[in-house]
């Protein structure tokens, strides 16, 4: 029998079933909601939100152990790629990420990324680079802009006396460890549907056991950058991407 | 079974993995650094997991992970690698996950030196880290005595979800003695309900070391509180000697030395020459430094003539020790710093100058047990405290 | 063009402004009044039924306050297929 | 009541370490009560190593003392060290082959053993320990020689099994030339 | 000089500018933050050094390389900040440089929260790194304290040599009160002899945070034992209110309340409404907790019928206060955790309670000052610690 | 006049000025007392030994202050980077330099190293790699090689559970506060010679100000090598060397 | 002896921070003793602020309090948490543009201020603050208008001193709304 | 060839055998006998003169146990040259 349906409606865009729907803490138009999005996204896709582990970072995203609906850890600053080698050395079957900001991970997180990466632990990490310290007002972070004021560097960051920015991509694909390492940014819609392909590649290698994998997404800070969050958007685009070139820095094949 | 020459780091190690120790991250440290040795050779052969972290910071937020996932699991440092736990350790007493550290103290401050000390008493006993929180201390004397409370502090780490520490010194780290070793354990075959092992099947778990709202984490302390409170109840342990004898020829003590670990089994020697000598003296060793003896040592008070305190620091234990005496009878102070290890025949000194400053009776080589004099109450200012090179 | 609707949760909301820059069809606008944490927040208008269920004002939204919905033309064969 | 201590000191290398702890294990293996204690200088290789060892058939305080009541000492330092410490009536048993000057004390026991002569002699010059080790035990008759050559059996490390009877053999010697020598002395 | 109305963080800053620092590391962290941005923009403009550190860890070793440089430097932090800096405060304290840092105390355990809190008391006066020994710790309670105990400190560690913290909570940190800030000092031209100034003209100097022998390591911490022992006799400062007046209308105290900081100033209220209600009793603030007031409270213990003991904290301060009293008189405590500031209503309560349990006169509301009626000895247990919530 | 000198002698080679001539405690054939000598002669022919200072880390060189007749302060383990920050901002004028092992440099600290790196500290450091950790009793270090058996890897580096070797030189020129970096070994006189003159150009890019600058030199830990220390200076060639490539990595001309 | 303490309460961005430092600096500038404290909650814009200021003519104990004797309150959200907290005999000042539902307490004194319609009529919608401030000082007379007045001269941010007049005209229509409602209350 | 003279400290020495391995002459030895510290020390034998003071053996001496001199052949005219 041929049934013509009642009209009808089909659902193109809902809120994933790895978030809880609990509302977020976090500033109008600040980036970490679509970066959790996309991470949440790429969960359901793959079918691992019953064995998906977040370690959660210290900054602005330390809630975000609440608006996932998987089991969750909060770390110290700096230390959840530690504390995710941890988790994941007694259960190699789970599917272990640390998301974390760039005072974390760049800064005082340096040393526990640089040596999960180099160890190969096989761990994804979502690093969200927003240029600051967002939970702590704004200061300057390892990722900061040359000339950029921060609360911290009130007169711009002079590269001099305050560095130049830390590349985490370029740096950490270095290492032989690291198995698939991209850059991807927020600013708009197309980026934010590279960003999350390469959130899904990036948990493909880790549940294909192929090593350590991070993108790393540019995103924006409206409150401490002082900005609209659409103009933002647009600082990220025409400041941010020229210093921290998007692309896939290290895709190794072999595990 | 029979027994073993071991050293006291390797019989850890392996006493850790008879209970069933599941992970292993660590850094290397003299004068520790067997444990992490013995370690990186037993665990994989076992297919259980060992790991040399790139730094004690990394280490402990390492275990801080495996314990999450609900895994037994361990660390083990020297100080300076403590000190550099504080962070993740005030983060694992946040989160109530169990974990067991190990610290084979050496020499301090700062780089120090590798010869074996007591001076992280107040780091482990009072928590050095920021915020209310309290381990559990456990502090052997003999090779034999690191084995069992290795065991033990696995079993009351997963009771009452708590860190649980070995304190001990190099002496003991480097020492062989022989030792009986327990039967291997089975692994637990399920984790617990709260562990973080993926949301399969049941509602999200989480570990949160934090509560944003003050009343949250009031409620967060007081549970806390709880726990140290009945801990406090249960798990009080500690050895005497020569204290209150009901048979034989020694008489019961008037004197007390407290002294724990290295210093306590070389105090022994040092009582056991002042018996010789005539002088009414026992031995209290508490092997719980956390939860501390204090009952049973204001007991002890209430008919002791005085108490020697001996520690490898400049008086640390001691302040516990006075706490609990609550002013009741003198207590002084003998301790040697800087890996110094005190000698029996300093402490032995140290005894007869408490003696005499207590009044010792004027026949003092009594018979058999007698009931003690009434106590004075000591004038305050003889609670001396000291650090003497003697 | 196929036809969109789309839910906006004024509660979750926070008025951010994302998702009308990127809306193609201006189909989404700024509320008058406040929501109870006080943020003016966005609101639908779709008179002309200009919306397309593109999902760009999702895909920006950071706070997931958006849910999009698309006609699904009855297509004949459709029951068939599926009782395959 | 047994109650023994005794520090073997000597350069890193000359065997402080295995002689010391073999007898260690000998007492263990005796039924014996037994603590063995090293200490290094800060040099990582070379410099001089010494070792306790207690002795007791009750439970041992301390593992360390002020001033030992035995040492055997392996190398001229370690007689130079140890000498003034020595708890009067205590025995110094030197390494006469490497000791440039006699030791002075009257009130102690000194005995010299020209133990890496002996070694070199027997073909080993490593196992100048073993020839101390085997005057230790005939002199102060803390452990028979068997006792010590059992365990040698028992923890010789397995890449050094083909030596077991050249170590006996050292053992064996050190308590010979200790029988004469304190006839001697 | 005119008052200007400051937040304690800025006021702080803006006081250690005054008195002569010369560089400024730190990292960012709430309730301290303020601090390290108001330097962040003064110290350039006066041709100082500022820098952010990449953590607390590099933080507190680039105070230490500057401090052997012999120049005025400083960092703050708060509590788990404070954590990590316990390995390098530890070097800091072997090595005898001068350093001053300010914690800036917030809600424990682990992350805990932002909220005010004083439960690194224990982390800082009872020394959380490893090994013996003991900064000095300057506890404000206002604003202006916050400036002048910021002076002293360079002051004081300069003088021994030594660590000085300032310790206070977000309360504190984030309040803003009128302040009157001193001149600006002028900078110290010539380093101290045993600077690390490069060895031009002079024999070399060296900074060495170890000594591998350990009878030299004794003697280093034979000298820092000397130097805590001096700042304990010549530096205790404390401030107290109601207490042994001999003018006017306000009777001498019979209950003392003892608490430092934030809890301190609160409890003044407190005790105000309690002699209102005519209850004798008084607050004991102590301004030094390292040295700590012990022999004034045990002054105080000869006369008081009891104590209570205020933090915000599970008890860690109370601890001191024990060992002072001696078991003289009940201290009873009272304490908030999690970021909870105690309200002056439930300190009042507190007192009311102490005043019963300790059998107050008959007649209390006494007019003019009197003798106190000798105290008995309380039993022990009456010398109750806890957490309450009320 | 002409004058027939009598027969004389002139020095070819003596301890160097800025060295104590304390005798060391490293074991007999240990690089560390190259590298110290190198180090020292490079001070005297810049002659800044009165302005020089060291800072010495925690491993076998802890002693170095001893044998520097030089300024110098003991960093706590993996440190010595954020303690010459904190030595060199506070007097610019001075010439100050770490002395690091590899576990020190590159596993402990190598957060405060790459941060040193990052911020261009006009810092210098001899990085001494000999694969394993040297004070501790040979376990191993981040830039251990693969399949090397150590202490703590008794059955061999195992890359798939212990990460493969950390190159410091490659990674640290990836920042572009890195000025100078270079590899050399000390494995026979030729790269004597070689190291020697880069520890002159790293002090020489400190003296410039053009920012920080690195020499890491492959020496041989015989001890816990188990080799002789002749077999050891050949195993730095056979089996490091093509590992850790030698050569100038990063020399970045203007500051 | 005066001794007065009032709590500020709205959302971020209402103008909570600015509007109590006023009255604090104020009450320096007046000679008088003051604390002012913020506290927020976990969001890091928007959620609610507030602010505690307590005059005194003493030193000040306590900076917080549990009941406070006065709240002004920017928003509904402030108006339900302070309400039931204010001490008996206090204050409730409350901005009742933004008030859903009138204040239920008999024993305290609650004052209606439409201070954003006042604001939003002198065309400064953000000026708000200054409104209830004004009706502040009107009600309570802990300090003279003048006197707020004086320290906004000072205090007013540099970019913001165009709008100095503004201010002064808002915290001055604070004051007589307050004057003319109280009376009618 | 330039002739040289190499010095042995040999309390410094500690018989690593470096020297020995680089000395193109052949010129070093080790000793019979220890030193204080128990190492058999480098010992510089040079009876046919081999020894060009090429201070190979210094360059790789871990303990600046060795110091080289070398033989200054007299040139007419230095004094001359110097005087200038
Ligand atoms: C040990 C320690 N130091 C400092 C802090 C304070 N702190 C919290 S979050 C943060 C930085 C957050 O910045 P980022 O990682 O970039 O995250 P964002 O908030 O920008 O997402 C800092 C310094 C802390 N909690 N713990
Ligand atoms: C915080 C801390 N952790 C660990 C140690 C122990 N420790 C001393 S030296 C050292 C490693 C040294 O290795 P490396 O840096 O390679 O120097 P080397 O001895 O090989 O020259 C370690 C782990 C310490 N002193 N402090
Ligand atoms: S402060 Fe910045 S990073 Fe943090 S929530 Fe707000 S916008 Fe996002
Ligand atoms: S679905 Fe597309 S067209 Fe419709 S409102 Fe959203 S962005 Fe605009
Ligand atoms: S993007 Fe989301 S939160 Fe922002 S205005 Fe639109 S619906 Fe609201
Ligand atoms: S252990 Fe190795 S690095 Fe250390 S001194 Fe000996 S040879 Fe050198
Ligand atoms: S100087 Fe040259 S030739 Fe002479 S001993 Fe040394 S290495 Fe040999
Ligand atoms: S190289 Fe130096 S230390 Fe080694 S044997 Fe030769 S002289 Fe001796
Ligand atoms: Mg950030
Ligand atoms: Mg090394």
């Amino acid at each position: 029998m041929i049934a013509v349906e009642p009209f009808t409606e089909q659902v193109v865009f809902q809120r994933p079933r790895a978030m809880t729907g609990a509302p977020t803490t976090y500033c109008p138009g600040c980036m970490h909601g679509v970066a959790h999005r996309l991470v949440a996204e790429a969960i359901d896709e793959l079918g691992i939100r019953e064995r998906a582990i977040l370690v959660a970072p210290v900054g602005c995203s330390v809630f975000a152990y609440n608006y996932f609906d998987i089991d969750s850890v909060v770390a110290a600053h700096g230390r959840a790629p530690a504390m995710a080698t941890g988790l994941k050395r007694v259960q190699p079957d789970k599917i272990v990420f640390t998301y974390q900001g760039d005072g974390d991970l760049a800064s005082i997180g340096i040393a526990e990324i640089l040596h999960a990466a180099g160890r190969g632990e096989n761990l994804t990490v979502i690093f969200v680079n927003n240029a600051v310290y967002g939970m702590t007002g704004g200061q300057m972070a390892p990722t900061t802009l040359p000339g950029m004021k921060t609360t911290s560097s009130p007169l711009g960051r002079d590269t001099r006396t305050m560095g130049h920015p830390i590349k985490m991509c370029e740096l950490l694909s270095q290492l032989d460890g690291a198995a698939f390492i991209a850059r991807r940014s927020l600013h708009s819609p197309a980026e934010i549907r590279k960003a999350k392909k390469a959130i899904v590649q990036a948990f493909k290698t880790q549940i294909e056991g192929r090593g350590f994998s991070m993108v790393e997404l540019l995103a924006s800070c409206p409150t401490n950058w002082d900005m609209k969050p659409v103009d933002a958007l647009k600082w990220i685009e025409t400041h941010m991407v020229p210093i921290y070139p998007l692309g896939d820095y290290k895709t190794r094949v072999e595990s | 079974m029979a027994k073993q020459l071991m050293k006291g780091n390797e019989a850890i190690a392996e006493a850790a993995i008879r209970a069933g120790v599941e992970a292993y991250f660590g850094y290397p440290i003299t004068p520790q650094t067997e444990l992490l040795e013995y370690m990186s050779k037993r665990m994989p052969e076992l297919g259980r997991v060992f790991l040399q972290a790139e730094s004690e910071v990394a280490a402990i937020n390492m275990v801080y992970g495996a314990a999450c996932a609900g895994r037994r699991v361990m660390t083990s440092s020297s100080s300076p690698g403590i000190s550099l736990m504080q962070e993740g350790l005030s983060y694992i007493a946040a989160s109530h996950v169990p974990v067991v550290i190990v610290d084979v103290m050496r020499g301090g401050p700062g780089l120090g030196n590798i010869a074996p000390s007591q001076s992280d008493y107040f780091q482990m006993v009072k928590m050095a880290g920021h915020g209310d929180y309290k381990p559990i201390v456990l502090a052997p004397a003999t090779v034999q005595e690191a084995v069992d409370l290795t065991a033990l502090a696995f079993d009351l780490a997963e009771r009452y979800r708590t860190i649980a520490t070995v304190l001990l010194d190099g002496v003991l780290g480097q020492m062989m003695e022989p030792v009986e070793l327990p039967a291997m354990r089975a692994l637990p075959t399920t984790p617990p309900a709260w562990a973080i092992t993926g949301a399969a099947g049941r509602a999200k778990n989480s570990v949160v070391p934090f509560r944003m709202q003050a009343d949250d984490l009031e409620a967060l302390n007081l549970e806390l509180q709880r726990k140290i409170a009945e801990i406090a109840r249960r798990e009080v342990r500690f050895k005497e000697y020569l204290i209150d004898t009901t048979s034989g020829s020694t008489d019961k003590a008037e004197l007390i030395v407290v002294a724990f670990g290295t210093a306590g089994r070389v105090a022994l020697s040092a009582v056991k020459a002042a018996r010789q000598k005539g002088i009414c003296v026992g031995l209290h060793r508490p092997i719980t430094l956390s939860p501390f003896p204090d009952e049973r040592l204001s007991q002890l008070a209430d008919e002791a003539r005085g108490f020697l305190v001996v520690e490898m620091n400049a008086g640390q234990m001691l302040q516990d020790v006075k706490l609990s005496v609550g002013g009741q009878a003198p207590v002084r102070f003998y301790g040697r710093t800087g890996g110094q290890v005190p000698m029996p025949d300093d402490i032995a000194l140290e005894i007869e100058k408490l003696d005499e400053m207590t009044g010792h009776p004027l026949d003092h080589k009594i018979e058999g047990p007698v009931a003690l004099r009434p106590v004075d109450r000591p004038a305050r200012r003889q609670e001396t405290s000291r650090t003497s090179r003697n | 063009m196929a036809k969109g609707h789309v839910v906006v949760d004024s509660e979750r909301c926070k008025g951010c402004e994302l998702c009308i820059g990127v809306c193609p069809k201006g189909s989404i606008h700024m509320s008058e009044g406040f929501n109870a944490k006080g943020y003016r927040t966005a609101v639908w208008v779709n008179p002309d039924g200009a919306c397309t269920g593109c999902a760009l004002c999702a895909l920006v939204c950071p706070d997931t306050a958006i849910a999009v919905y698309r006609e699904v033309v009855p297509r004949v064969g459709a029951a068939n297929a599926a009782s395959n | 009541m047994t109650h023994y201590d005794v520090v073997f000191s000597g350069f890193g290398g000359q065997g402080v370490l295995f002689g010391s702890q073999l007898l260690a294990y000998a007492a263990m293996e005796a039924g014996l009560q037994v603590t063995w204690i090293p200490s290094y200088g800060p040099e990582m290789r070379g410099g001089t190593a010494n070792c306790t060892v207690v002795i007791s058939d009750e439970e041992i305080g301390a593992p360390l003392m002020r001033r030992p009541s035995a040492v055997v000492a392996l190398n001229y330092p370690s007689v130079q060290k140890y000498e003034p410490l020595i708890a009067p009536g205590g025995l110094l048993l030197y390494n006469a082959s490497l000791t440039l000057r006699q030791p002075e004390r009257t009130d102690i026991r000194c005995v010299p053993i020209p133990a890496s002569d002996t070694a070199a002699e027997l073909g080993t010059p490593k196992l100048l320990n073993m020839v101390m080790l085997g005057a230790l035990l005939q002199i102060t008759g803390v452990l028979p020689v068997e006792a010590v050559e059992q365990s040698l059996e028992a923890h010789l490390p397995a890449h050094r099994r083909d030596m077991l009877e050249t170590n006996k053999l050292a053992l064996r010697r050190g308590a010979e030339l200790a029988q004469t020598l304190s006839v001697m002395a």
